[in-house]
């Protein structure tokens, strides 16, 4: 199976290590990703709170490049730009006169018609069979706490995946490779995301709830298909641990990197030794 | 000696009289497979061959199928009568069929029968029919079957007869005829000669035999069976003259007017009561077919119908006088 | 030559100071069958009326033109007067010179050119106007009321009361509906069970009642005054005739593990059960897919048990039929269960508020049950978890209600009164429980109704918060309630050992399948509609069937009560004639002309036209033709525009009449 | 074409009873003025509104035809609007095959709690109309003798 | 396959089966084919089947003097069949009491009529007996073509298409042969023959011809099986076709709906849908 693939800057930059894991876990799955050619920025910019046409356009250019390049899937493994996308795509379905309009301002001819994805959704395509199928090591030493954050599930209109407040896809996948994911409190709590940058204090103070809730559940480890909630969750944790002096010691993996070593593909390859907590 | 009429001279002459404020009809191609009698606003659409007969009449052009009698208006309590204003053009028909022209004298009977239609004559004597001797007939055509010809002259006014593709001769027949070719035709001593007729369908005596005892014949239902009772018959029909009187209009006034009717609508005899005398399609047959042979001939001493063809060429169920009588009273 | 008598009415100010009234009867006087025209004051008023009484006999009118205001204001009013002087009364007719043109166009000469034209409309339609005569039809005088709560058994008890024969059907084994499940009813906090107990009994009694439990209504057919009902009565596996309710069969059951319906799930009941102690009748069914012997073949201890000898394993579904004049449709509401997928896709939860995730989330019915002292707790406030008694309960007020997003706009109306009542029962039986409740705001009206409220938070320490809870969340043995209290301006968290979500009001399940049925309408929410919100709150556009309680819209027992007895009232009213009289506004086929296509038949929303056939003396068919059923047509002409050759027409608003109308234009 | 000014288009609007000819009521009551050229056939229901009423107002000399009754789901008799929606979707492709001018025929749902709407859509008809002209094709055609 | 129509026919008539076949024959006078009505097996050589098998037969059937006949079966085209469909449906006519011997047909007139080119009921449907193989099967039913000639109409200038219809109906004189060729017109008495109220001026003049060309056509909406016998018949070759194809083309687009074709559809007038979907309505 061929789908289009937009990294979107992250996953280019800051979290490359996510975006091996993903092309390193999906290949193993036999999952060919085509880059899309050209691509530009999803919209999640300040563009998405100034200008809606804006908004519209950028992401519709991407749409409208896979929809010529003929993949009518589309990975955006970072929520942000899945929703972004989603949220054009979906604008754009439902008015010829937008179409035409941004048509115009792309220079592409947008239908809207493409169908974006996130990770956990190109992951249940694949199938649970198939992934159990090409399993070859259980996870059954994994305890971990899934975290979804603010967006994998929200808007629940635009995103029309799994209850966005009780969400158990990631739970799922997981099981079936033999890990015993926790039921927590946090799965959708906020990790403060960009105030990473604004507001360091924040971000470190919804952290450690979030670590927190996760160890008072028996949790070892977190998944995250996010590559902010993966900034602020692993590398902010140290500081969060020297901040509330206490000690997490939570590993957070991408789902990715708990597929990709249930596959047998080594850790390097998943990029899991670029992480910053590294669990003895 | 014969008088000429070059065909280069007609459309000049017709511009002429267009120009002079007259009405000019004659036969115009409508599509390529239909051409119809109609008032001419240009020379050019006047066609004068290479079809057998226009597919209506030109009886339109004295009994026009809508007429307005008088208007009437509702003054308060009052009532207001408007008569309605006869008509004052000089009109002119050109190129008219001879089985056309000769339906005219018949119409003249029924409208000043027991009362003078002002309407009809006022009409009839503003025109003048220059009739045209027939070039061709077909399968429907049956004049000589009705005492008529390809260049017969009744109800005509002029008659032309075709000499070559170019030119026609003339020849005036009364002083309308006379009035209008003032100074448009040339001495010549070419003349034309009037085609042979249609071969005769069926024996008149005979038809008058069988109609004199056949009006119960179950025949006339046979014959009947595929019509279907609408009444393109009669109003492409020369003679057929029959009209419904209608007001038109609201509560505060409106007109009355005349429009044609015909004896094939099973409407055309219903009684309120919902009795029909003619209930059926063969009795209304039978009563078009007695009208025009028997009814009329017997109370003005001619027949109804001249023979044209239009009823059979215009029926959707192909039937018409000439089927009619052929199943009826056929010739050996 | 008709002679009609033009009244025109200056509505005092209304009409003539836009339109030259005294003008307007001047011209309109000159139109053809106009025998007088004259303007009046108030036309409506008593000296206006016999005026006009005084004119039609005076100038012998055939007919009759008001011009004045709307129709659907007086023209009942002028065709009664009419009728008084003896001139039918369809043949009156109005001209709407002050809604529609006195009161919108202030250029007195255009306002008075348009009365003008109005009138001559008028006056046109009425030239062909039809002396009418009302259409009588025979009435049933039984009444059959569909659902047992507390509404229905009002409505029936009354209708019966009232001396008619009424068949109440129940789909549950008992009557009672929700109210039965109640602990005590606010404002004033009496017993409910010990107020509606009696009334079930006097129901189960009542010589005119006829009673329909564990049944439902299969389909419905007739109209108004003929309705013919079939009814599917449910095998109950027990004769109920033999059955004296003893309650050996209950107690000896080995099957006990059923969640109880009526507790809501909270407590379980046996295989063969009475829903609740009081129930009626007090003769209990067997739950085929609980019963032992119904899965296993053996048991059928009951059978040996009963010494009555009631006990029919063979026992089959019965339909029976009940002819009746009038039907009532009290089939109640249920509660919007949120955090689970709803019954009608466009109200779909969020499981935000945990409810079906934590046991100790529950709803109100559910808490209800928690404190009613005939609950699975013996009114014990113990939460479903662990049994434990709850320190600090959180009551949610508008879950469901009041949010687009659940696809239900409307405030359900008793859930502020009952939360106040719960967080006072609450403190009533836990003295040192702490009651808090999130709320949007405080909907008290009606007769002691804020004093209630007042009560609770003031004297029964209920806290309120103004806010929404955002989520809750399980900790050790807690619930986190995370919201905010928009007054305070803070977000709050509380520790709560129970949750109880005053969900919102639905319509009963398959309300819509019963609605069309009837023929009655439904607005989006599926509360059926009622024919008009103000004159007609009880009356549906199907005649003859009446709406009470909650399926009509949320409501409380006082208005739901309320609601049953004035339909009671109509239903007493229409028995109290021998025949219905209706409106001859309606079709009327031309059957000589009609040929028999039947789009009429096709279009008639009211299944009001039928296939008939015309013969001869000796039976042969002469033609056939639609026929309409005087009973059933409501007089839309539907039928009318569909039909080609107009061989079906109007009365009241004929082909003749409209087009004379038209043409008045001109 | 006569001057868009003084040209007070004639509009004949045929109603539903229940829902429409109420809302214009209340248009009434709320005193919601609107242009004084319309002219209201009250009808029990749009189901009832036959095509050739809209041939005839313009027969009549109508320049507009506004037809207009409940919204969906709101009819009085359940569906007769339903039924009308129907027929108009047939109805207009006829006519602009015809060539009569569609823009001169309207349709709403107007409800009886729609008073501002109807003076919304009267207005606007008027207005329309006004730019439009008067209806003179039609006109020409009811005019038009045959050959005298 | 002329031959085979003619035993068949025989057939019918001499077990009984039918008393009169209602079928096409060669008119005495002139070359054209005409309806005629068989009952004696020995007459059923009359029968003939050629491309200039115009008429619409159907029609007969609910003529008196044609039922009087008896217990009939009747020769139909494709485009035929489907007004029997249609009359069915609306409880015209009983099919059960009827034999419908249905012709293959590869189109009539020279050259082929206009509603031939669109056909997709080369063979009819729903036959009882059907005579010879046409050489044409019956293609996929698609829009495709169907609705060509009013597809270009439309696209001409209002004012070129107010002139063509002035010009067309203005030769209009009202003989309702176009009314009385139709099969679907069966009205017991016509709305234009109705006066109170005068619906439809009876005039030939352009006010009566607009109003009833567009009650004719509107009145078959839904129904109009384009059979173009109107048209045909039309003594003053008015193209009515046009007019039939713009509402079977609304038909079809908004309700996916063709007269006549599918016996399990319900008719479209008389019926509604919620789901209909407008955008003309404010």
């Amino acid at each position: 199976m061929d789908i289009g693939y937009y990294p979107g800057c992250a996953l280019h930059g800051s979290s490359n290590d996510y975006g091996s894991s993903v092309r390193a876990c999906l290949a193993a799955l036999g999952v060919g990703l085509r880059e899309l050619d050209d691509w530009i920025c999803c919209g999640a910019t300040a563009a998405h709170s100034l200008n809606h046409l804006l908004a519209i356009a950028l992401p519709a250019r991407n749409l409208a490049i896979a929809e010529r390049d003929g993949l009518p899937d589309l990975l955006a493994p970072c929520p942000m730009c899945s929703m972004e996308l989603m949220k054009a795509g979906r604008a754009l379905a439902a008015s010829a006169e937008l179409r035409r309009q941004v048509s115009d301002i792309v220079e592409l001819d947008v239908t809207g018609e493409a169908k974006v994805l996130n990770l956990i959704q190109v992951l249940q395509k694949v199938g649970l069979d198939q992934i159990k199928e090409k399993a070859v090591r259980p996870l059954t030493d994994f305890h971990p706490a899934c975290y979804y954050g603010c967006l994998l599930t929200r808007p629940p209109d635009t995103l029309r995946f799994d209850d966005c407040e009780q969400p158990s896809s990631m739970e799922t996948i997981l099981r079936a490779l033999g890990a015993s994911p926790v039921e927590w409190n946090m799965k959708t709590e906020c990790c403060g995301a960009g105030l990473t940058m604004a507001d360091e204090d924040v971000v470190l103070e919804l952290s450690h709830k979030i670590l927190g809730n996760a160890q008072e559940h028996g949790a070892d480890c977190m998944v995250v298909a996010c590559p902010m909630c993966h900034v602020n969750l692993d590398m902010k944790q140290p500081e969060v641990e020297r901040r509330y002096g206490c000690r997490h010691d939570m590993a957070v993996y991408y789902l990715s990197d708990l597929v990709g070593l249930a596959l047998g593909i080594d850790r390097h390859a998943l990029g899991i030794d670029r992480h910053f907590v590294v669990k003895q | 000696m014969s008088e000429l009429l070059s065909g280069t001279a007609i459309r000049p002459w017709i511009e002429r009289l267009l120009a002079d404020g007259k009405r000019v009809a004659g036969p115009q191609r409508v599509h390529e497979d239909l051409v119809q009698y109609a008032w001419l606003t240009s020379a050019d659409q006047l066609a004068l061959d290479g079809f057998v007969r226009p597919s209506n009449s030109i009886k339109e052009v004295v009994f026009p199928r809508h007429e307005q009698l008088y208007g009437y208006q509702f003054k308060g309590k009052r009532i207001e009568l408007l008569p309605a204003e006869l008509p004052t053009k000089e009109q002119i028909v050109i190129g008219a069929r001879p089985c056309d022209a000769a339906a005219l004298p018949a119409l003249d009977g029924v409208f000043n029968w027991d009362t003078q239609d002002e309407f009809y004559n006022r009409r009839r004597e503003l025109t003048t029919v220059v009739t045209l001797a027939c070039g061709a007939y077909d399968a429907h055509c049956f004049c000589t079957s009705v005492g008529l010809g390809p260049g017969d002259v009744r109800g005509s006014d002029a008659l032309l007869i075709a000499v070559d593709d170019e030119n026609y001769e003339v020849r005036c027949l009364t002083d309308k005829g006379r009035r209008l070719f003032a100074g448009v035709t040339t001495e010549s001593s070419a003349v034309g000669r009037v085609m042979e007729g249609p071969p005769v369908q069926f024996d008149l005596d005979k038809l008058g035999a069988f109609l004199a005892g056949g009006y119960d014949n179950p025949a006339w239902q046979a014959a009947a069976m595929r019509c279907l009772g609408c009444a393109a018959c009669a109003y492409t029909c020369p003679t057929c003259h029959c009209f419904d009187i209608v007001d038109e209009g609201g509560p505060s006034g409106g007109t009355r007017v005349r429009n044609w009717d015909a004896c094939q609508f099973s409407m055309f005899t219903a009684h309120a009561s919902g009795h029909n005398p003619r209930g059926n399609q063969g009795q209304r047959q039978r009563q078009r077919i007695y009208h025009k042979f028997q009814i009329y001939p017997e109370k003005f001493g001619a027949l109804l119908c001249t023979g044209c063809g239009n009823c059979t060429r215009n029926c959707p169920a192909g039937l018409g006088v000439l089927p009619i009588l052929k199943t009826i009273a056929p010739t050996p | 030559m008709a002679r009609i008598g033009v009244f025109i009415c200056w509505c005092g100010e209304n009409i003539a100071r836009n339109v030259d009234v005294e003008q307007a009867a001047a011209e309109v006087a000159d139109l053809p069958g106009v025998a007088c025209a004259l303007a009046y004051k108030y036309m409506c008023s008593d000296p206006g009326q016999s005026l006009m009484r005084r004119k039609i006999a005076e100038e012998r009118l055939t007919g009759v033109v008001v011009a004045s205001c709307s129709p659907h204001m007086h023209l009942r009013t002028f065709r009664k007067a009419a009728a008084m002087a003896g001139l039918n009364p369809y043949l009156v007719e109005m001209a709407n010179i002050r809604e529609h043109c006195s009161w919108v166009h202030h250029d007195r000469s255009q306002a008075t050119r348009k009365a003008v034209e109005l009138i001559r409309m008028s006056v046109a339609k009425v030239r062909n106007n039809h002396a009418l005569q009302p259409i009588a039809i025979p009435v049933t005088r039984r009444a059959l009321v569909i659902g047992g709560g507390v509404a229905g058994i009002q409505a029936a008890l009354d209708i019966a009361d009232a001396g008619y024969q009424v068949a109440l059907v129940e789909r549950e084994p008992s009557i009672g509906g929700k109210m039965a499940g109640l602990s005590e009813t606010f404002p004033t906090l009496d017993c409910s069970q010990c107020i509606l107990t009696p009334r079930m009994v006097d129901v189960g009694q009542h010589p005119n009642i006829t009673l329909h439990t564990y049944s439902e209504i299969e389909a419905v057919e007739g109209y108004v005054g003929n309705f013919k009902a079939t009814i599917r009565k449910k095998a109950r596996y027990v004769d109920v005739a033999k059955c004296t309710g003893c309650g050996q069969c209950w107690n000896s059951c080995p099957s006990k593990k059923t969640p109880s319906a009526f507790d809501y799930n909270m407590g379980n009941r046996t295989a063969i059960y009475v829903p609740f102690p009081q129930a009626v009748p007090a003769r209990p069914v067997i739950d085929r897919n609980a019963c032992l012997h119904f899965l296993k073949g053996k048991c059928g201890l009951c059978a040996k048990k009963c010494q009555a000898g009631a006990i029919r394993f063979d026992d089959q579904d019965q339909l029976v039929t009940e002819e009746v004049g009038a039907i009532v449709v009290a089939t109640g509401f249920q509660l919007y269960s949120i955090g689970k997928e709803q019954t009608n896709g466009h109200t779909i939860g969020y499981g935000e508020y945990g409810y079906g995730q934590s046991p100790d989330v529950i709803d109100s019915l559910q808490f209800e049950r928690l404190v009613s002292a005939s609950g699975p707790t013996n009114g014990e406030i113990r939460r479903p978890s662990d049994g434990k008694v709850p320190k600090t309960v959180v009551f949610i007020s508008c879950v469901g209600s009041r949010d687009n997003a659940k696809g239900i706009s409307y405030c359900s109306k008793i859930c502020c009164m009952y939360t106040a009542k719960h967080t006072m029962l609450y403190k009533h039986k836990v003295h040192d429980g702490q009651a808090h409740v999130f709320y949007m705001d405080i909907r008290a009206g009606g007769k002691n109704y804020d004093e209630f409220v007042r009560r609770a938070i003031e004297q029964d320490g209920a806290q309120y918060h103004r806010g929404r809870v955002s989520k809750i969340t399980q900790e050790n043995g807690h619930l986190i309630v995370r919201g905010v209290d928009t007054l305070a301006g803070e977000p709050l968290t509380i520790e709560a050992d129970l949750v109880v979500l005053a969900a919102a009001m639905r319509p009963a399940d398959h309300v819509e399948e019963l609605a069309q049925k009837l023929n009655v309408g439904y607005d989006e929410n599926g509360f059926l509609s009622e024919s008009h919100p103000k004159l007609r709150p009880v009356e549906t556009n199907a005649a003859g069937v009446f709406v009470c309680g909650a399926c009509q819209g949320p409501k409380d027992i006082p208005e739901s009560v309320a609601q049953a007895s004035a339909v009671a009232g109509k239903v007493a009213i229409m028995f109290s004639r021998e025949e219905l009289s209706r409106e001859p506004e309606i079709a009327k086929v031309n059957e000589t002309n009609c040929a028999a296509c039947f789009a009429c038949v096709r279009a008639c929303p009211y299944n009001a036209i039928e296939r008939a056939e015309i013969r001869d003396r000796k039976g042969n068919l002469v033609k056939r033709t639609a026929r309409v059923n005087q009973g059933l047509c409501m007089g839309c002409g539907t039928c009318v525009a569909v039909c080609p050759s107009k061989s079906i027409d109007l009365d009241g608003f004929s082909e003749q009449q409209i087009y004379a109308m038209v043409e008045s234009l001109e | 074409m006569s001057d868009s000014n003084d040209f007070q288009p004639k509009i004949i609007a045929y109603v539903c009873n229940w829902c429409t000819y109420l809302g214009a009521d209340l248009a009434g009551t709320n005193r919601l003025e609107y242009p004084a050229s319309v002219r209201i056939v009250r009808l029990p229901c749009t189901g009832r509104i036959d095509f050739n009423l809209i041939v005839k107002a313009f027969e009549t000399g109508a320049d507009a035809v506004l037809v207009s009754g409940c919204h969906p789901g709101d009819c009085h008799y359940t569906a007769g609007n339903y039924h009308a929606r129907r027929r108009w979707m047939l109805f207009r492709p006829l006519l602009e095959a015809l060539e009569i001018d569609t823009r001169r025929i309207h349709f709403s749902w107007i409800s009886a709690a729609e008073g501002k709407k109807w003076q919304q859509v009267i207005t606007e008809i008027a207005d329309k109309t006004r730019e439009l002209g008067p209806y003179s094709d039609y006109r020409e055609i009811c005019q038009a003798e045959s050959e005298k | 396959m002329q031959e085979e129509l003619r035993q068949t026919c025989r057939r019918l008539l001499t077990d009984g089966t039918v008393q009169v076949v209602i079928g096409y024959g060669q008119a005495a006078a002139d070359d054209r084919v005409v309806p005629v009505f068989i009952t004696r097996p020995e007459d059923a050589d009359q029968l003939v089947w050629n491309d200039r098998c115009f008429a619409n037969l159907a029609k007969y059937l609910l003529r008196k003097e044609v039922a009087a006949l008896g217990r009939a079966a009747i020769c139909v085209k494709g485009c035929d069949q489907r007004a029997l469909l249609v009359l069915e449906q609306e409880s015209q006519i009983d099919r059960s009491q009827l034999t419908v011997i249905g012709l293959a047909c590869d189109g009539v007139g020279e050259p082929r009529q206009a509603k031939c080119q669109s056909c997709d009921v080369h063979t009819p449907r729903q036959a009882d007996i059907t005579v010879g193989q046409a050489s044409a099967g019956n293609p996929p039913a698609t829009a495709d073509g169907r609705y060509a000639e009013i597809e270009a109409f439309l696209k001409k200038t209002p004012a070129e298409r107010m002139a063509y219809w002035k010009a067309e109906l203005s030769r209009c004189v009202k003989c309702y042969a176009c009314r009385q060729v139709c099969p679907m017109c069966y009205c017991r008495q016509c709305i234009v023959d109705k006066n109170r109220p005068v619906v439809i001026s009876t005039s030939a003049t352009l006010k009566g011809n607009f109003a009833w060309q567009i009650t004719r056509a509107f009145h078959l909406a839904g129904r109009c099986v384009g059979c173009d016998e109107c048209t045909r018949a039309c003594p003053a070759g008015i193209d009515l076709r046009l007019l039939n194809l713009s509402l079977a083309k609304a038909a079809e687009e908004n309700f996916s709906f063709r007269a006549g074709m599918d016996p399990a559809a319900d008719p479209i007038i008389g019926a509604y849908s919620q789901q209909d979907h407008e955008e003309f309505i404010r």
